[in-house]
C-alpha cells in the first residue's frame, strides 16, 4: 500500500529544553508517505513541544531533523511551509479580531496583478473560503464575521480547511478533533484518510483511542519526554494502546466503575 | 460686539508660562481699558508652525489689529505678509525688532531677547562673576536659547547651559549637582524666576554657597524677589513684558478709533530689579502685573 | 423530535435582517466621521461664521494634514503592533538633515529630498531592528530615540548654525520649480484664481483671493490616507499588518514574516516623519530644535479617536485621517471662538472626550452591541 | 436515587442575540439535584453561549431563569459563583503570565490576619494546588510556574481541580475532556460521579458521546440554537444519541467507511 | 516498552537543577537592579566624585522619589491593565487644590491634606469610571484629563492669585509642626548632625553637614515601594490586580470585581499625584501651572525600565523603584560629567536603552531563555 523509500520526516534524538524544564528527552521518530503516524501521550508528555520543533516554531535543543533524507534546520515557521510542512497548531494560529477570510489565506494570500499595482481578490478568497468551510461541514454565515465570534469547534475547523486547502508534502494536525462534534469530526477523520491517500503523509495528535485507530498506519507513544515505542496497526489492539497511552495507570479501575464507556 | 473693534495678539508663548501670562495679563488689561474686544492666541508648545497657522486663523476674522511676537522670521513671514495683504494693521512685539519693519508691520514693543541677556551678563560680570551657569528650562526653545546666548555674549567669562526641566526638583537637584561638579562656578542665571529661579536659590542656598555664588534670573517671580530682597539673589531682569502686551493693543485701538499710531518703537525693558527696588514690585508680581 | 433541519445557504434563519447603514456604521472609520460631525456642529454653532469659510477650512486642513500624515503611519505601526514614540523627534531630525544637505551640501532639492528620506529609512530601520532584536517593547525602545534624536538635533543644529537652535533660508536660494512645487505652496492655484475673478470665492480687497489654492500638504495628506487604505484592505501587506499585530506569534506560526513587516512600518514611519519635515521646512523655510514637539502624541491620539486599538491588530488609515481632522479643527476652532485662551486645554480635553465618547455611542448604538 | 423537589437551575424560553447573530432561540432546560444533565450538539449549536449566560457572563435577551425556585438576573460571574454556580469555560478563564497557585485561588483568595494587614498565605496556597492537581493525576513541576507554560491539557486540569476544589451547589463544565489524556479524562469523569453522589447538580457539555453516556443521566441536544429534545438515560441508545448529536448528517457513510471508530 | 515510571514527587527527572542566583535573577525587579549597577558604573567611571558622596546620592534621590511615588502607582495601574496620562496634570491641579485650601481657605494643614486627598480619589475615581463604563482605552480618556486638569489648573491659578500663574507662601503660615514634618523638610536629622559632629559624614566650613537630613519624600518613596510590594505578591487586591490586568475577562469570569480593582487603582494613582503634589508644594511654599509636566510619560518609562508591560498583567513595584532611581541617576548625573550639556538627551536616551537592554540581557543569560 505504501512505499518505504527514505520517510519524508525523520527525527533522531531529538532533545528540547526551555529554561530549567526538559520537554523532551531524546525521541526519535519517522513519517512516510501515504502514511498517518499517531501521536499519542499523555498531557504534557510533549506532543505539541515535539511537533512545534518540526514545524520550525522552537529551535531543538539537540538532535538530527531530516526531511526527504537531507539535514534541515529551519529558522522559523515558513522555513518549514516552504519545506512542505504544513500545521494545525493546538492553539491554532489564528487571530481573533480578523476575518474568517484573512485568517484562512494569512501568509498566503494569491496576489493577482503587477507589481506595484499587486493586489489581493478577497472577494475571490471569500468565495474560497465559504465553499472549502462548507466541505469540511461548516455554513459560514458571512466570512467577514471576525475569527473571536466563531465557536470553538468553527475555528478549528477553519484550520483544519485552512492547512488542507494549502496542501503540502506533511500535515500535522495537533489535537484537531478535540473541540469539534461528532459530524466535524467524521468530516476530519475522513480528510485525513484522503489526503493519506493522495500520498502525503500526516502526523495526527488525538487523545482519543477510537480515533487514531480508526485512521492510523503506525502508532508512537510518548511519555514524559520519551517514546515509549512506535507501533504498527497490526502490532497492537487498541485497548494495549489506550493502556500506553494513559501510561499504565489505575485506569482500568475507574473504567470499570463507570460501565467500562471512557 | 462689534466685529471693527477686535484685536487678535499671536505669540509664541503659552498661556500658561510665566512670563507670558504677564503679557495676556496685559493684553486684557488693554482690552478694557480701550474697550475691544481682544483675544489672545499661541500654540500649545513653542512650535512655529503652528504659530503660523494661528496667525492665518487670525486673518481669516479680519480683525482690526494684530499684534504678533517673531521668534523665527523665516516661518512667519507669509502668514504675517498676508495679514498685511489683508489690509490688517499689524504690530510686532517681544521678539523680531529687526524685521518688523521689512515684514510690513507698523511698529515693534519690545526688548530683544539677545539684549536682555547681554545686559544682564554685562552686570555679572561688573558683580565680579567669572564663571556662570545657564539654567534653561526649556531648551530648544529659541527665545530662550537667545537669552543664553546673549548672556554669554555679555558676561564675557565661561559659561555653560545648563538643561533643566518645569519640575523645582529636578531644577534643584541639577544646580546642586552642577555646583558639586565644578566648584569654580560662582554666577547663575536662571531663564525664568518661578520655574528656574526660585529652586535656584534654594539650590544654593543648600550647597552652602549663598552670597558666594551670585544668582540672577529673567523674569519676575514674588519668591525670588523675596530672596533678591533678602539678599540671596543679586538681581531679576524685567522686560517689563506688560507693556508689550498692553502697548500694542492700545496703539491699535486707538488706530481703530482716531487712526493714530506711534512714530516709531518702543522699548520696553530691560529694567534690573535690585535689592533696592525689589521689595516695591513683589505685590504686583504676584498679581501678574510684573 | 424532528431531525435537524437541511437547510442550506439561501437564507441562514440564525441571522438577523440589518439595514445597510447599520453595516456602513459597522466599520471602525466611521465612528470617527460621526465624531468629526459633532465637532463640525459644536463649531458652527459657536465660532465665528469665517471658520467655515474656505479660507477657514483650508486652514484648519493645513495643520490637519501635517498631523494626519505621521497619524496614518502611526495608525499603520499601532495595526501593526508597535508604536514609534520618536516621530516628532524625527521631524526635527530629519529637518535638520534635510535643510543642511541643502544650505551646506548645496544639493539640489530632490537629491536633499532623497537623500533625507534615505536617512529616515535606515533610522526607522534601526529603530525596528532594535526592537526585534532584543525583544523589547517598541514603546522604550523607541523613546530612547525620541531623546537621542531630539539631542542630535540641538547638537546639529548648533553645529550647523554655528550656534544657534535655528536654521533658517532654507530653500530660498534653490530654484528647481517643479520639485519645490512638488512640496511646498499650493496647488492648482489657476483654479482658485480663475475661481476669484468670478467672485465664486472670496477675495481681499486687493483682488488676491483669500485663498490662492490648495496647500500641497493637503494633497499629499490625502494621498497617503488612499494608498495606506489600499494597502490595508487589498493587498497582502496589509493582511500580514493585521495578523503581526493582532498576533505576531500565530502570524509567524502561519508563515507570515512579521519581522519584516514590523520593519517595514517602522521605516514607512519615519519616512512619514521626513515627509512632514520636508514639507513644514520648506513651507517655513526654516527649522528649529523643537520642531515636532509631541507630534508623536498627537499622532497616536489621532490614529486612537480614528478607531486604532493599542493593543495592535484593529483600525483603519482612514479613520487616523479623520481623527486627524478632529484634532485639528479642535485646536484651531477655538481660536474662532470667543472662549478665553486661558480654557483652551479644558475645551481640547473635553471636546477629545466628547468626540471619542459619541463616535462610540453611535457604533454601539447602530451595532446592537449591549 | 435522587429527589425530585424544585430543580436547582430552570431556564425557559432562553433567547440570546449578538448584534445580528442569533445565537440562542428559545431554549428551555432544567438540572436536579445528583443529576449530571449532558448537553449535547453541534459545533455552534449554543452550548457556550448557554452556559455562559447561566454563569453571568452574558445577559439574556429574553428569558426567564431561576435557581432553586426563585428568578434571578446575574450582572456578573461573581453574583452567580455567590448563588453557587462554579464553571469550567471551554476558553478556560486563566491568566496565562499568573502562576498555576494564583490562577488557582483568583477570585477566591483565603485570607489571613486582620484588616488592614490581611494576607494571602501563599505557601499554604501552593501546597493546596500541589496537591489538588495531584489527585486530578498531574504533578506540578512548580506551582509558581506561569500557566502560559502549561500543555493545553495540564492547563484544562487546573481549571477542573479549581472549580472542583471551591464546589458550589451546581457545577457546569464545557467540554472539560477534550484536550485530555485517557488518564485525566477517567480521573474527571470519575469526579462528576462523585460530585452527583455528593447531591450536586452537574452540567456537562462533551462532543464524545461515550463520555456523555458513561456518567450523564439525562441528555439535552442543541442544534442551531434551539433545543432537539432532553431524554433520560433509559430513554435512548447510544447510537440514537450519537446521530442525534450529529444533526442526522450523513454520519453513517463516513462511519462505515472508516470502520464505524468514531 | 516498559510501563510509566512510577515516580512520586520527589525528584522531577525532568527539571534541571538551577543556581540560586538564577533564581534570583528570575525576578523582573533584579533587573531593573542590574540596569541600575550598569548606570552607577559608567557614572562611577565618568562623573565627578561629588556624586557618590552623600549629598550627591541624597541629591540624586530626591528628586527620583517624587518620580517614583508616581511611578510606582503607574506601575500597579499598568500592572492592572491600564494608564494614567494625567497623573502629570493631577500633581499641577492637586497642588492648586492643595494651595488654595491652606491659603484661601485657610484650613489647618492636616485637614487641607485630607481634603486634597478626598479630591484627587474623587478624580481618580472619575478617570476609572468613564474608562469603565464606556469602555474606552484609558489612553485616550485620561488624556482628555490630562488636558482637562491642566487647563483648570492655570484658571484656576489665576483666579486664586488674582492673575499670575504662580501661587506661592503656601504653608508660610501653618505652624502645626507634626503635620509639617511628616510632609515636608527632612527627617533623622539628629542622627546626621551627631554623625556629622563625629566626622563620620562631611560638613561645610560652617560645621552643618553638609546632609542635615533624609527628604522626607525619600521616606515615602521607599515607604510607598514596600507597601506596593506587598499588596501585588501578598494580598488578595495583588492577585486581583494581576488578574484584571492579565485578561480582564478571564479575570471577570472567576468572579474577580475587576471593575472596582480598576477603579481603586486609578483612586491610588490619583492619590499618588496628590501625595507628590504635596510634598512638593510644602517643599517649595509654591505651585504654578507648569507643575508635573510631562511626568505621566517619566512615569511610565521608569515602570518599563523597571519590568512591567505596557500590555498589562506583569510588573513589580520593586521594579518600577529602580526604574525611578536610574531615570533619576541618568537624568541627574549627566550634570556631574564633563560632557557638553548639548548632548544631555542624546546622553539620556542612550543610557535608557543601555539599562533596559543590559536588564534584558542579564535575564535572558540567566534564565536560559533563547
Ligand atoms: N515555553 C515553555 N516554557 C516552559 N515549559 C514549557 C513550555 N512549553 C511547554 N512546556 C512544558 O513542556 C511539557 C510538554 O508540553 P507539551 O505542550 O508539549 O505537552 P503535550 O504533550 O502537547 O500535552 P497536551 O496533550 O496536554 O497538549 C509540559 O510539561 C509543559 O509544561
Ligand atoms: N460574541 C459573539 N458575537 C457574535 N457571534 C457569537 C459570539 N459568541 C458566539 N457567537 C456565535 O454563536 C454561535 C454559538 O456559539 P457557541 O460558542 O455557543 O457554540 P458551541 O455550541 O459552544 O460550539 P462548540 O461546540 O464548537 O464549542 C456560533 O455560531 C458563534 O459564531
Ligand atoms: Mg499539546
Ligand atoms: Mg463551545
Amino acid at each position: 500500500m505504501m512505499d518505504r523509500q527514505a520517510p519524508i520526516i525523520e527525527i533522531r534524538n531529538l532533545v528540547k529544553h526551555f529554561g530549567s524544564v526538559i520537554a523532551l528527552s531524546g525521541v526519535s521518530l519517522s513519517v512516510h508517505r501515504g502514511e498517518v503516524m499517531c501521536l499519542l501521550g499523555d498531557n504534557g508528555a510533549g506532543k505539541s513541544t515535539l511537533i512545534k520543533t518540526l514545524s520550525g516554531v522552537h529551535k531543538p535543543t539537540s538532535g538530527e531533523f531530516l526531511v526527504e533524507g537531507r539535514h534541515v534546520t529551519f529558522s522559523s515557521p515558513r522555513d518549514a511551509l516552504d519545506a512542505g510542512i504544513a500545521t494545525v497548531y493546538q492553539d491554532l494560529a489564528m487571530i481573533p479580531l480578523m476575518s474568517v477570510t484573512r485568517n484562512f489565506f494569512m501568509g498566503r494570500e494569491p496576489v493577482k496583478g503587477v507589481w506595484p499595482f499587486r493586489y489581493v481578490d478577497f472577494d475571490h478568497c471569500d468565495a474560497v473560503t465559504r465553499d472549502e468551510m462548507h466541505k469540511i461541514g461548516i455554513d459560514v454565515r458571512d466570512p467577514h464575521q471576525a475569527v473571536g465570534t466563531l465557536s470553538g469547534g468553527e475555528r478549528q475547523c477553519v484550520a483544519i480547511a485552512r492547512a488542507v486547502y494549502f496542501g503540502a508534502k506533511v500535515l500535522i494536525l495537533d489535537e484537531p478533533t478535540s473541540a469539534l462534534g461528532v459530524a466535524q469530526t467524521s468530516m476530519v477523520l475522513k480528510y485525513i484518510h484522503q489526503v493519506r491517500q493522495k500520498g502525503l503523509g500526516v502526523i495526527f495528535i488525538t487523545h482519543n483511542v477510537r480515533h487514531a485507530y480508526a485512521v492510523g498506519d503506525r502508532f508512537t507513544v510518548l511519555n514524559r519526554g520519551k517514546t515509549l515505542g512506535t507501533y504498527a496497526k497490526s502490532e497492537i489492539a487498541i485497548d494495549e494502546l489506550q493502556n500506553l497511552m494513559a501510561g499504565g495507570k489505575e485506569l482500568q479501575a475507574v473504567s470499570a466503575e463507570l460501565g467500562g464507556m471512557v | 460686539a462689534q466685529q471693527s473693534s477686535r484685536i487678535i495678539v499671536v505669540t509664541h508663548g503659552q498661556a500658561n508660562d510665566p512670563f507670558w501670562s504677564v503679557v495676556k495679563n496685559g493684553v486684557a488689561e488693554a482690552g478694557k481699558d480701550m474697550n475691544v474686544q481682544v483675544d489672545y492666541r499661541a500654540p500649545e508648545t513653542f512650535d512655529m508652525v503652528s504659530m503660523s497657522q494661528l496667525i492665518d486663523a487670525a486673518v481669516n476674522q479680519k480683525p482690526a489689529g494684530l499684534v504678533v511676537s517673531i521668534p523665527d522670521a523665516s516661518a512667519l513671514t507669509a502668514s504675517i505678509q498676508k495679514a498685511v495683504a489683508a489690509g490688517i494693521p499689524v504690530i510686532s512685539m517681544n521678539s523680531g525688532s529687526d524685521v518688523s519693519k521689512k515684514l510690513g508691520a507698523m511698529l515693534h514693543v519690545g526688548q530683544d531677547e539677545v539684549e536682555a541677556g547681554r545686559i544682564a551678563g554685562a552686570k555679572l560680570k561688573e558683580l565680579g562673576g567669572k564663571v556662570g551657569l545657564c539654567v534653561n528650562q526649556e531648551v530648544g526653545n529659541v527665545s530662550l536659547d537667545l537669552r543664553c546666548k546673549g548672556f554669554t555674549d555679555g558676561f564675557g567669562g565661561k559659561v555653560t547651559v545648563l538643561p533643566v526641566t518645569n519640575d523645582p526638583a529636578d531644577v534643584r537637584a541639577k544646580v546642586k549637582a552642577a555646583l558639586a561638579a565644578d566648584a569654580s562656578v560662582d554666577t547663575v542665571l536662571a531663564l525664568g524666576a518661578g520655574t528656574a529661579g526660585e529652586p535656584t536659590v534654594a539650590a544654593v542656598k543648600d550647597a552652602g554657597k549663598t552670597g558666594a555664588v551670585r544668582v540672577a534670573t529673567f523674569d519676575l517671580s514674588a519668591g525670588f524677589l523675596k530672596s533678591v530682597a533678602a539678599g540671596e539673589a543679586v538681581f531679576a531682569i524685567d522686560q517689563q513684558q506688560y507693556l508689550q502686551g498692553y502697548l500694542p493693543v492700545a496703539f491699535l485701538a486707538l488706530n481703530a478709533k482716531y487712526g493714530l499710531m506711534p512714530g516709531g518703537n518702543v522699548p520696553s525693558g530691560p529694567n534690573l530689579i535690585t535689592k533696592e527696588k525689589a521689595n516695591q514690585v513683589i505685590d504686583l508680581s504676584a498679581k501678574g502685573i510684573r | 423530535m424532528s431531525p435537524a433541519p437541511a437547510i442550506k445557504k439561501i437564507q441562514d434563519e440564525r441571522l438577523k435582517e440589518v439595514s445597510l447603514l447599520t453595516k456602513i456604521m459597522r466599520r471602525p472609520e466611521l465612528g470617527a466621521l460621526a465624531g468629526l460631525i459633532l465637532v463640525a456642529i459644536f463649531f458652527i454653532s459657536t465660532a465665528d461664521a469665517s471658520m467655515f469659510t474656505l479660507a477657514g477650512i483650508m486652514n484648519i486642513l493645513s495643520p490637519a494634514s501635517q498631523l494626519g500624515i505621521l497619524a496614518i503611519a502611526a495608525a499603520l505601526l499601532m495595526i501593526g503592533g508597535e508604536f514609534d514614540l520618536s516621530i516628532g523627534s524625527m521631524v526635527a531630525f530629519t529637518g535638520l538633515v534635510f535643510g543642511a544637505f541643502v544650505t551646506l551640501s548645496g544639493l539640489p532639492l530632490l537629491l536633499a529630498i532623497a537623500a533625507t528620506f534615505v536617512v529616515a529609512a535606515i533610522l526607522g530601520g534601526l529603530n525596528g531592528q532594535l526592537v526585534i532584536r532584543t525583544r523589547l517593547p517598541s514603546f522604550i525602545v523607541t523613546l530612547a530615540f525620541l531623546f537621542i534624536l531630539r539631542g542630535l538635533s540641538l547638537v546639529g543644529l548648533k553645529w550647523a548654525t554655528g550656534g544657534s537652535t535655528q536654521m533658517r533660508g532654507i530653500g530660498a536660494q534653490s530654484n528647481e520649480d517643479f520639485v519645490r512645487e512638488i512640496f511646498s505652496g499650493t496647488a492648482l492655484e489657476g483654479l482658485f484664481s480663475w475661481l476669484a475673478a468670478n467672485d465664486l470665492i472670496a477675495k481681499f480687497p486687493n483682488g488676491t483671493p483669500t485663498v490662492t489654492g490648495v496647500p500641497v500638504s493637503i494633497l499629499w495628506f490625502i494621498g497617503f490616507a488612499l494608498l495606506a487604505t489600499w494597502i490595508l484592505l487589498r493587498t497582502r501587506a496589509g493582511n500580514w499588518i493585521f495578523a503581526a499585530g493582532g498576533d505576531a506569534n500565530a502570524a509567524r506560526n502561519s508563515g507570515v514574516p512579521v519581522d519584516r513587516v514590523k520593519t517595514g512600518l517602522f521605516m514607512l514611519t519615519a519616512c512619514a516623519a521626513a515627509l512632514v519635515a520636508i514639507l513644514t521646512v520648506l513651507d517655513a523655510g526654516s527649522t528649529d530644535a523643537r520642531r515636532g514637539f509631541q507630534k508623536e502624541f498627537e499622532a497616536i491620539i489621532a490614529a486612537v479617536i480614528g478607531g486604532c486599538l493599542l493593543t495592535g491588530g484593529y483600525g483603519s488609515a482612514i479613520g487616523a485621517f479623520f481623527g486627524a481632522i478632529i484634532f485639528g479643527m479642535v485646536s484651531i476652532g477655538l481660536t474662532y471662538t470667543r472662549f478665553d485662551s486661558d480654557w483652551f486645554q479644558v475645551f481640547l480635553g473635553a471636546m477629545l472626550l466628547l468626540a471619542v465618547l459619541f463616535n462610540n455611542f453611535i457604533r454601539r448604538k447602530v451595532t446592537g452591541e449591549r
